[in-house]
């Protein structure tokens, strides 16, 4: 057949005729819409019954009570438990965030050990039996007391197996990372004489006279302290904060009053020094003041006058006045005095916190409704006695190198024959935590054998020559005891919501497994099978309620009976720890933010929380420093433009931002960032303040006090 | 949309949107029908004698 | 008839400014209910999707009279002009992916609906609405914590607070199955970030039920207001206002504080209109 | 190698040339066409937009295409209803060139939303209150009718048009082009103005908002007005780029004459009642929602909307124009009314980036920061696509269509 143009356009005419009304197009363009619909790259949830498990969140000093939601045994959202003591309901963004943990990029997904520069996986067996070795060898030698470990706390049977088996191994050399608690406990031992701590009746008080705590910025436990703070307006409770930057906290509060960081102590003397003066201290109370009152009376109102301590700390005299009037008067016995910057875990000072005890103390508000209360230690874990032998006891013997972690690892470097042969680090990160982090680091280094127990490959499990990694919080069971600041002594059990996503163990199994690992005392000293017959056992006073309930509120009143207080601490002026650095060298003070939205604890901050991170904090992965626009504006430095920030222990290049509510003078720095993890969420973003902070020790105390460091900047 | 559609409403704002729209869409479909109707009409009736010019 | 009646509810929340601490407990219980995704940079705010964003606001003073105050913004849940349901998005879509639901008051968005002309975004005064520039990615492993209940949106959609839209239903749900027409307890419809904020500072309820906590203390006006017609619910206690109020887009969402300044901020004045504003509030029902 | 395509009694260049021309233009064609992929399998992350700036060049190119388009429709309606015969020399030409801006609008449409496949779903989801609604169905009808006015063009190729068929349908198409130039016009007046309601009925947006008249804002009758005032210049100057690159006169002068006048006169109406509406504006609508007009063109962090992007446009763009256009030593000195209608060309679409691009820019809550957006090479290259498709579609009707039925008469070829 011949095709001619006219029968080929016809051809081709009816061609499209017939397609146009054949049901191709609309079933093309069904499918189209469909397919967009079911977009290949978006995934689809797998339904299933909904059900709610309770547990109790281990991620912070907090413990708050958490309510998982699951869906067919995967957890896809946690709340904050209705009706538990310490939280009721709330819940802050980290503890939302704990499902992001379970699935965290950076997760240690199996033991490793290190080969050269890197890590291999290895069993968990192969892992014990290699701790098992070293330590051995390390005993053999007759050198117990070389092995140290530090812990995120000491509270818990998890940390308290870990000391169990520094004790049973023979070492005394067992440190927490600085926190809010420990502080409380020795301010406590310091001021009463008793091994307690002290609790603020918070959502009681009426005037709450605050020294930089950051009540909302995630001090004590952040939760129950956002609640004490949201109800003082129906209450009529007042808050007042002292502090060198507007924070969140100070923002929120009736009144602000800047002072220079670091003469918190002083303003608090200086106000004891009025209330002395006056004679507006309770009396009844005073009868229970003891040792040195009246040394500690004479010396603050000779040394701590009101133009005296004004000038000290920049807050005008009658502004002191003032404060002293209305903390007395105000409500009567219901104010309360708290201190410890921002969160408080980062450098604490024994005389500020017995200082702003001392007002406390004077105004007579110790163990009444809305005050501070001294509570005995809730002891709910009653362990059998260590089993030791003679290499233990030699060890023993030996003295602990320091009373602080950060002193611990700044003494074990100044010698060149180790101190130290082997370290546990277990929930907690001392590389990126403590001050002059990148020293610290140095350190770890130098430790020749390192184990650590983080669920993340973090700055110090990557210095680690093995590393056991843990249950992340939603994983692991364990009991969460309340403290930092709570009044309700309330003993928590955190239960496994969800199985193990990788291989990893319950710290608590894994010193277990490797104690019993050992032969003879050792393995005596933990007859148990695993951490959960452990606490079955030590704590079989509370046991039956607690896995039944879920948690056990030990006491929630106000001890009946006064303690006595001792001046004697505060009487002899012990010295003001002051920065180290020349002012001339370094004009400015960096003080590190504490800011709710950003992890500073052994966790760094989840996906979630980093998003919720203002672009003035991180921008890409510029971290910032704020300035007061006076300040940067005689340095010539603009807004949002690069500076150079040197401090005697470093320097970073940062962008500044203006910020009106930071003292002149001042710069600040958002603290928990600068990771250096493999988690795209966070490595990377900002800096480390701590590696520019060189720590400072509080004569007596030797605590690690350094609010800060003197710094300098220049444009970049 | 058609007023079969589920989302139809029988309010002002569809008839005179719809309206309008089914309008002059069907002016313009006639009008085009009309056009090819007639040139294949004259196409095949008139064959070969161009009666335009 | 499409309008509001006595049946139907109004969903609103009221959040008290003097008490919220900018924790961000309500942006990531947000996130986390919803199924948002997180990038690996979420630094750049104008890209980032945040249904519920916290804003910082200042007083603009000098060091040390600066104040700060921090400012939760969902989805406003217009209802409109003369509070008839043409919020400014939804009159806009042009493909009804956003409506007004007049039985609820809420602005819903159907993701599958929309085909990401963006419109509604540009219509949007209060930036509540965010687009998909992306794919949703999570690490591996991670998806396993999304939730059924909010399908995860694909590229090229936008999308936005939904007051826990599943959350009306499920609540729905087990009303009818406890034999009731409609929800009356104010505990069983919360959304996400009002159940988390952990100073309390979000009070979410129906506006239409006297005996819900959002009413008595919002106490709206059912009225429009004398000076601009197109202004319906205004707050008759003086510490509450509305973002834009006098755009008259009607928002649901109320704002409360103690502060003048950052009641100021809720709106745009010519010279000297605030004062008169702030005072004819105050004197009139204060 | 082409002549027996190339219409009778005209000169064109040679083929060869005419490839390597079409070749180059074609070459940004292609990278126009790589920046659209990009657009479609990537997502629309690789544009400068963001969640403040969700409209942006893209749309402006929309618009902009579209009111300098307007020519087709005022055009047509002018010698098909008001039967301006003249106009037939240079009608071909405006229906050309409102079909290239057309399909630019259209194809910008389908990179520019984020999820293409399903962009019918505003036909058969539509929402009869939005704008944009109305936009698409106008659009596309529109469409419809340019492609319907544009075929018998087509068809009067040398070739097709030995095709009884063809020659046929063309002539029974001229017959009722009234009554699809109707049509077009009604659709017209409509989608141009729904265009101009997208921005003006945004009353959560101080800047664009405007009263109006019934459902519609002001906006609605001013982008009618200024796209018929205002594309008649767009024809002419593209007009005025063939002619230079043909190095041919293609319509006479008197025929460009009377556009221009009636482009003048629009143009100064149009102008006037621009200037009432932003005063209007400045001084009811934008305070009764308590801003300032300074507000708008002074904040801090407001980058290049300032008082001068106002001045330009309705003055320098505007004013100027117009005037120059309706004086009749103007219009027809060639010089000036190459100017006018240049800055009439760039007022139109100035007033169409202001109108949308400046409305994101602008800050509503009193916390809230300027937004400025900087778009990316698929931007770019996707809107430079099709104005390097629509000046090869041009090439090739001017190659081988009768479009210029004057071209003959002007050009007069000596037989060699």
């Amino acid at each position: 057949m011949k095709v001619d143009r006219r029968s080929f356009l016809g051809l081709g005419l009816g061609a499209a005729a017939g397609v146009a009304l054949s049901p191709v197009g609309a079933k093309l363009t069904d499918d189209s819409s469909i397919w967009t619909q079911t977009w290949f790259l978006t995934p689809v949830p797998e339904d299933g019954e909904i059900t709610f498990e309770p547990s109790v969140c281990s991620l912070c000093p907090g413990k708050c009570g958490i309510n998982v939601r699951k869906i067919t045994n995967r957890p896809v959202k946690v709340d904050g438990l209705e009706g538990y003591p310490v939280n009721d309901g709330g819940i802050c963004l980290h503890g939302i965030s704990a499902i992001q943990y379970l699935y965290d990029p950076s997760r240690v997904k199996t033991p490793m050990k290190r080969n050269g520069d890197t890590f291999e996986s290895i069993s968990w067996e192969t892992a014990i039996s290699e701790i098992k070795q070293k330590l051995g060898d390390i005993r053999k030698s007759g050198s117990a007391s070389k092995l140290a470990c530090v812990s995120g706390d000491d509270k818990g049977s998890v940390a308290q197996l870990f000391q169990r088996f520094l004790s049973a191994f023979g070492s005394n050399n067992f440190y927490t990372m600085p926190n809010l608690e420990s502080a409380l406990a020795l301010t406590a031992q310091t001021m009463h004489g008793e091994d307690a701590t002290i609790a603020y009746d918070l959502e009681n008080a009426g005037m709450i006279l605050s020294f930089g705590a950051g009540l909302i910025e995630g001090w004590g436990s952040p939760v129950s302290c956002f609640k004490a703070n949201a109800s003082k307006k129906d209450r009529g409770s007042k808050l007042y904060q002292i502090e060198a930057r507007l924070s969140n906290t100070a923002a929120n509060a009736d009144k602000w009053i800047p002072v220079k960081p670091g003469t918190e102590a002083d303003l608090a003397l200086g106000i004891c020094a009025v209330i002395l003066k006056e004679k507006m201290f309770n009396a009844e109370y005073a009868q229970y003041f003891g040792g040195n009152f009246n040394k500690f009376a004479a010396m603050v109102q000779n040394k701590y006058s009101v133009a005296n301590v004004s000038q000290t700390t920049g807050v005008p005299e009658a502004e002191i006045a003032k404060l002293a009037n209305l903390f007395v008067k105000f409500n009567k016995s219901k104010s309360v005095a708290i201190c410890g910057r921002g969160k408080a875990n980062d450098a604490v000072s024994l005389k500020e916190f017995a200082a702003v005890h001392a007002l406390n103390c004077l105004v007579g508000n110790i163990n009444q409704k809305g005050g501070a209360w001294i509570l005995p230690q809730n002891e709910y874990l009653q362990f059998p006695d260590v089993v030791t032998d003679d290499a233990a006891d030699k060890g023993l013997s030996a003295k602990q190198i320091s009373t602080s972690a950060t002193g611990f690892f700044s003494k074990i470097k100044a010698t060149s024959k180790p101190d130290i042969e082997a370290l546990f680090v277990v929930n907690a990160n001392p590389c990126h935590n403590l001050h002059d982090a990148k020293y610290i680091t140095d350190v770890v280094k130098q430790v020749p054998f390192v184990v650590s127990f983080s669920s993340f490959m973090d700055e110090t499990a990557k210095q680690a020559d093995l590393i056991l990694p843990s249950h992340t919080c939603l994983e692991m069971m364990q009991d969460l005891p309340s403290g930092s600041g709570v009044t309700r002594q309330v003993v928590g059990l955190s239960k496994p919501v969800v199985d193990p996503v990788f291989d990893t163990k319950n710290p608590g199994d894994a010193i277990i497994e490797l104690a019993k690992s050992f032969e003879g005392s050792i393995a005596e000293s933990f007859p148990w099978d695993d951490l959960e017959g452990c606490l079955s056992e030590v704590a079989s006073d509370i046991w039956d309620t607690l896995s039944e309930d879920g948690h056990v509120v030990v006491s929630d009143k106000a001890p009946g009976s006064l303690p006595s207080v001792d001046f004697s601490f505060l009487a002899e002026n012990p010295a003001t720890a002051a920065l180290a650095g020349d002012n001339n060298e370094y004009p400015l003070i960096l003080i590190p933010i504490d800011n709710m939205r950003v992890a500073p604890g052994a966790q760094a901050s989840s996906a979630f929380a980093v998003k919720t991170v203002a672009d003035t904090v991180i921008k890409g992965k510029d971290g910032f420093i704020e300035i007061n626009p006076a300040t940067a504006k005689n340095m010539g430095i603009k807004d949002g433009s690069e500076v150079k920030v040197t401090t005697p222990s470093g320097s970073v290049v940062v962008r500044a931002t203006y910020f009106h509510g930071i003292m002149p003078g001042y710069i600040g720095m958002v603290q928990g960032l600068g990771h250096d993890m493999n988690n795209m969420y966070v490595a990377d973003k900002g800096v480390n303040v701590n590696e520019l902070i060189t720590p400072v020790f509080e004569t007596g105390s030797g605590l690690d006090a350094a609010f800060g460091s003197v710094a300098k900047i220049s444009k970049a | 949309m058609f007023p079969f559609c589920f989302e139809w409403v029988w309010d002002a704002g569809h008839l005179l949107f719809f309206g309008g729209f089914w309008f002059a869409i069907s002016i313009l479909g006639a009008g085009m029908t009309w056009c090819i109707l007639k040139a294949l009409y004259e196409t095949i009736y008139c064959d070969g004698s161009d009666n335009h010019h | 008839m499409k309008q509001n009646n006595k049946q139907a509810h109004k969903f609103g929340m009221v959040i008290d400014l003097d008490k919220c601490t900018g924790c961000g407990s309500c942006m990531v219980a947000c996130m986390s209910e919803n199924n948002v995704p997180v990038k690996e940079d979420e630094s750049d705010k104008k890209d980032s999707i945040t249904w519920m964003r916290v804003y910082k606001l200042n007083n603009n003073k000098p060091f040390p009279e600066t104040e700060i105050c921090y400012l939760p913004r969902p989805c406003q849940h217009c209802s409109g002009k003369g509070d008839h349901g043409h919020s400014p998005c939804v009159s806009v879509c042009p493909a009804t992916a956003t409506d007004y639901d007049y039985s609820t008051g809420i602005v819903s968005q159907i993701y599958t609906r929309c085909f990401g002309c963006r419109y509604c975004m540009g219509a949007c005064p209060y930036h509540a609405r965010y687009f998909n520039w992306w794919d949703p990615k999570w690490p591996d492993g991670m998806e396993s914590y999304l939730s059924p209940n909010v399908s995860p949106r694909m590229r090229g959609v936008v999308e936005k607070c939904s007051f826990c839209f599943h959350r009306y239903q499920l609540a729905k749900e087990q009303v009818y199955y406890d034999g009731e027409e409609r929800i009356e307890d104010e505990a069983a419809y919360q959304t996400a970030c009002t159940q988390a904020c952990p100073a309390g500072a979000i009070v979410f309820g129906d506006l239409n039920n006297p005996d819900h906590q959002v009413t008595q203390i919002v106490k709206p006006n059912p009225h429009p207001e004398h000076d601009n017609h197109d202004v319906v619910g205004k707050s008759r206690n003086p510490k509450v206002f509305r973002l834009l109020e006098r755009l008259g887009t009607n928002t649901k969402i109320y704002y409360m504080s103690e502060r003048k300044w950052v009641r100021k901020l809720g709106d745009n004045y010519l010279d000297g209109e605030w004062e008169k504003a702030d005072n004819h509030h105050g004197s009139s029902h204060g | 190698m082409d002549s027996a395509l190339i219409p009778e009694g005209v000169k064109r260049c040679s083929f060869p040339k005419f490839f390597i021309g079409i070749a180059i233009v074609g070459a940004v064609v292609l990278w126009g066409v790589y920046g659209m992929l990009v657009c479609w399998l990537k997502g629309l992350n690789v544009t400068g937009m963001d969640d403040y700036y969700g409209f942006a060049l893209w749309i402006w190119a929309d618009l902009a295409v579209i009111a300098l388009g307007g020519g087709a429709f005022f055009t047509g309606l002018l010698k098909y209803i008001f039967k301006v015969d003249e106009l037939k020399n240079i009608i071909n030409f405006v229906v050309i060139l409102g079909f290239v801006c057309y399909a630019s609008a259209l194809l910008i449409l389908a990179i520019d939303i984020g999820q293409p496949l399903r962009g019918w779903f505003i036909f058969w989801h539509a929402n009869v209150h939005s704008m944009l609604t109305e936009v698409a169905f106008c659009l596309s009808c529109y469409f419809a009718v340019l492609t319907i006015e544009f075929i018998p063009n087509i068809l009067e190729n040398r070739q097709l048009d030995k095709v009884p068929f063809f020659h046929n349908l063309s002539h029974n198409m001229h017959g009722v082009m009234a009554i699809f130039a109707a049509t077009g016009a009604f659709l017209s007046f409509f989608h141009q103005g729904s265009l101009g309601g997208v921005a003006g009925v945004l009353y959560g947006r101080p800047f664009a908002y405007r009263e109006g008249l019934l459902v519609w804002p002001w906006t609605f009758f001013l982008f009618t007005w200024s796209a018929a005032a205002f594309g008649p210049c767009f024809s002419m100057v593209v007009l005025r780029i063939t002619e230079a690159v043909t190095k041919k006169k293609l319509v006479k002068d008197n025929v460009i004459h009377l556009l221009a006048k009636i482009s003048g006169w629009m143009i100064t109406t149009y102008i006037i009642a621009k200037i009432i509406d932003t005063i209007y504006w400045a001084t009811v609508t934008a305070p009764s929602m308590g801003l300032k007009m300074s507000f708008f063109f002074t904040g801090e962090g407001n980058g290049p909307y300032n008082y001068l992007i106002l001045i330009t446009e309705i003055f320098l763009c505007g004013v100027v124009p117009g005037l120059l256009l309706i004086v009749k030593s103007t219009r027809e000195n060639p010089t000036t009314r190459l100017i006018a209608i240049i800055l009439g060309a760039i007022g139109v679409s100035l007033n169409r980036w202001v109108m949308v691009l400046q409305v994101m820019a602008v800050p509503v809550m009193p916390f809230d920061k300027w937004a400025l957006y900087m778009p990316t090479w698929p931007e770019i290259a996707t809107t430079i696509l099709p104005v390097a498709g629509g000046i090869i579609v041009i090439s090739l009707a001017y190659r081988y269509l009768p479009v210029f039925p004057q071209e003959k008469e002007l050009n007069e070829v000596t037989v060699e």
